[in-house]
């Protein structure tokens, strides 16, 4: 049965230190009051998964959350670089973290894998670059008929999938519309999900189009509103495409991040503190 | 803005939206790419269907998008599709005529390097990764590079093959398996570099105008090698660059 | 760029002799009126593809259109048996016809690599069954990871797909909505296809819901009206449940089978006037 | 109808139903099963989650379906999904508490054919062939199969393994790698039959009211075992068979 919880609730009972967890969202619909939450809860030690990290991830990254990193594409969209990322990577701080990069061809088909329930995944990527060489994981396989060597990666099967929907029922069925990305996917190749939503509805069905996930696939629902912010959530705000610009410059510097971080997520109690708190200071 | 009355950017915007024809099927990542995309849609290929890799099939936005991920390009789109059937019913399926690329290093096979600068355990400075190029690069039937030219992005050798554009010797390709031809053309501020039919490596064929040899060999990092008859790029037409400058408006 | 042409003129150019056709549709939208087009047009020699043959397969089967059969499920739904395909395997009436016989997974997994440009599928099929045994295109490989034995299968690439939609717009772009079944994998994987609507109109979008095949991966769209029937087009006309149970008795004996589509199939010259036939003879 | 008030087709449907619990996501194929499960849905488990092949998750048909097409399944659906998803994610990806299966043929190990009789290259009788049903029998929690209880149904021997029960010698699911348990009941006309902990092979467990253990043994191909203490059914209840009759008659 699907439960529903405060957000605070949820991460508590779901993120454990060492658990794999992905909060996916390509470009849409991404989790970052979620990501927040975990901040706040001092968890640490888990091993990110995520095509895309961005700001959500950056903010988890140079708050020490993070051991690992799995992903393809690593930066502020539309603006330039993740510095927490970098300042990890570049130079091991907060500490060292360890990086399993890959392209979003395989980690895309290594997620439908996970939610197949299959061990890996076959595709043609990484022909004649440098991956392979960087990441033990991929491997070569002959196809039985044609002979052509074909590229496998391994199942991404997370502890926890955490993503963020427009709506969901309350009986638990989630309804996600626009662009999906992999969410779905990634949702249904984890052990235990969470996703937070705009609102609780009476019914959600796909009549007028968009996706529905049935409530057996799903372990918790927290209501959030605006919970995607700066991120968007077709048909309720739209993305913050200021905030993107300017997390770039509150990251650049190791203090000015974490004064940042204190100030508005540290010292907030939840999502909607923190975004009265943003309003207040003028990033809405 | 130059002396002549428009930018290096804007030049290489409107090159590339030149190589747009009327019914290709374009697979476009933010920035210079997008611009030349919906700048040719506007121009001369109102029937161009657009592709970005956040999932949406033939998009029309009305406005350029500020990320692959604007709402707006996914409210305009005719269908939005998941990003595993993005890569594999689309991409890897052979279905994209155009990709864009872009690159942090791009060597004389037209090789590209996306990922980091230095080695890549201990790295300079990491670049944000490959995230759809490595495939965009292998299967779209054509791809369109867009960079800057100095003689630290044209290299000689890259810090890490994160796409392939003709392989390591400029022959790569068939053997590869990959169904895409590799790249039509390099277009940079400096002008246009396609393939050498005979070296297999990237030669300039165009100049952009009031550009000389001497500055397009200065800002590469090989001997740079010039087509027999070099040709000068065609200027930005009036109705090209205030289509264009009205397009940067809409994003700000 | 998309033709538009009359189910005729579309057959006459792309149904040749002797090459692979998959004419899909799971329960719903089966291009029922191209297969009568092909019967119409005496094309032979070809090799039929389809996850669940039903009336359309066993007719074009029955009248000699096939050499080949690839299918993983060969009944009448709800009824019973498809007597004209049972007839061939059995008796070689109208003649021999090789089967390649797979699961629905198989067939699913090898049109999804068709689709995606892939020579092979891999997934966790037949394990134990007795399908290995008489279908030598089944094989196994080891998952480099964890060792476990994986299925592999041929992905299905026709020469042709035939699908039935509810709409296109006049640029030749599709929408379908309701059970999709595998038509769009199955239009993917092929080299060339045709698709037959109710009707042409002037847009069509995802806004209630569907899919929307991009005009640049169909050829062919003929509009015929009711092109599904006695399958059903949702949002059109519902399923002739009657006409199932009728054809069992229509196909049961050879002659009465070819007395029928002498009259109904071979004496009409087009879909509509073979609708208006079963109008005036009680069938609809 | 026998002079019991019901026939041994409701007697097996209403036995069925009573396996289902309120929370099953239940995996259907047409004609008993269907039913079993519609009816089950109307009486003690509302919430039960029906998913038929062609798609529908979760699907609430207010009659009786009377093709797994029907076009009141995608009327009456939470969800529709491709057949690729379908037997990728929810069914191999193990999200399927139970799957029913019916069988032509079914050994004592409760392994089944719905493929051919007699040779597979020069058939007896060609039946319709697995469909779904052999990846259904691997990755469902649990199976129930329907069918009835014959001498020629229940054979020694296969003509052909087109889905797996407990495998050829009773305990091959584990080394098989199936996330499925395996049948957890055989429903007849006759009775119940439950996999043995000794023998690992069926025996039987219930008999319907009014069958004895002789009847079941003759109609059986192989020397049927039954339980040390064999139960009787329950004989269906009034509103049991009201209601299933109300069911058929909305499917006429």
């Amino acid at each position: 049965m699907t439960e529903f919880l405060s957000l605070r609730e949820a991460v508590q009972k779901y993120v454990k230190p060492g658990i794999s967890v992905a909060m996916e969202g390509f470009t849409h619909l991404i989790p970052h009051a979620a990501g927040l939450e975990i901040i706040r809860q001092k968890i640490h030690n888990l091993s990110l998964i995520r095509m895309t990290p961005d700001i959500v991830y950056d903010q988890m990254i140079g708050m020490g959350c993070a051991d690992k990193l799995m992903f393809s594409w690593g930066g502020n969209p539309g603006v330039g670089s993740l510095h927490r990322l970098r300042d990890a990577v570049e130079n091991n701080y907060p500490h060292h973290i360890e990086i399993n990069e890959h392209s979003h061809a395989a980690m895309a088909n290594a997620y439908v894998a996970g939610a197949s329930n299959m061990p890996c995944a076959i595709f043609k990527g990484y022909r004649g670059t440098d991956y392979p060489g960087v990441n033990s994981d991929i491997r070569f396989i002959s196809c039985p008929y044609t002979g052509e060597t074909l590229t496998v990666v391994p199942a991404i099967k997370p502890d926890l999938a955490i993503i963020h929907a427009q709506r969901a029922d309350k009986h638990g069925n989630i309804w996600m519309k626009g662009i999906i990305g992999i969410q779905k996917e990634a949702l249904l190749a984890a052990r235990q999900s969470i996703v937070t939503v705009e609102e609780i509805v009476d019914q959600v069905n796909e009549k007028q189009g968009g996706t529905v996930i049935p409530r057996w696939a799903v372990n918790v629902v927290c209501c959030v509103p605006k919970g995607a912010f700066p991120s968007y959530t077709e048909g309720y705000y739209n993305r913050s495409n200021d905030f993107y610009v300017r997390w770039d410059e509150i990251s650049r510097n190791r203090q000015r991040f974490l004064d940042w971080m204190d100030r508005f997520v540290l010292s907030t109690i939840d999502f909607s503190e923190f975004m009265l708190k943003l309003e207040k200071q003028g990033y809405v | 803005m130059s002396k002549t009355g428009y930018t290096s950017n804007e030049m290489m915007v409107i090159t590339a939206s030149r190589f747009l024809k009327n019914d290709a099927v374009v697979f476009i990542g933010i920035g210079l790419p997008s611009l030349a995309a919906n700048l040719a849609r506007k121009l001369h290929a109102p029937n161009i269907s657009m592709i970005y890799e956040s999932g949406t099939l033939d998009t029309k936005p009305d406005r350029p998008p500020l990320s692959i991920g604007d709402d707006e390009l996914s409210r305009k789109a005719l269908s939005i599709v998941s990003v595993p059937e993005m890569f594999r019913y689309w991409l890897q399926g052979g279905r994209i005529d155009i990709g864009f690329l872009g690159a942090a290093q791009i060597d004389r096979f037209a090789n590209i390097n996306t990922t980091v600068i230095g080695d890549y355990n201990y790295p300079k400075i990491r670049l944000p990764g490959a995230g759809g190029a490595t495939e965009i690069a292998g299967f779209c039937t054509h791809t369109l590079v867009m960079l800057q030219q100095t003689s630290s992005n044209f290299v000689n050798t890259l810090d890490f093959i994160s796409s392939v554009g003709f392989g390591k010797e400029g022959n790569s390709r068939p053997k590869l398996g990959f169904t895409g031809k590799g790249p039509q053309a390099v277009i940079t501020d400096l002008g246009i570099m396609e393939q050498s039919p005979e070296t297999k490596e990237l030669i300039m064929t165009h100049l952009h105008p009031g550009v000389s040899v001497e500055q397009a060999s200065e800002s590469t990092g090989w001997p740079l090698k010039f087509a027999e008859s070099i040709k000068t790029t065609t200027v930005p037409l009036e109705k090209e660059l205030s289509l264009l400058r009205k397009l940067e408006k809409m994003m700000k």
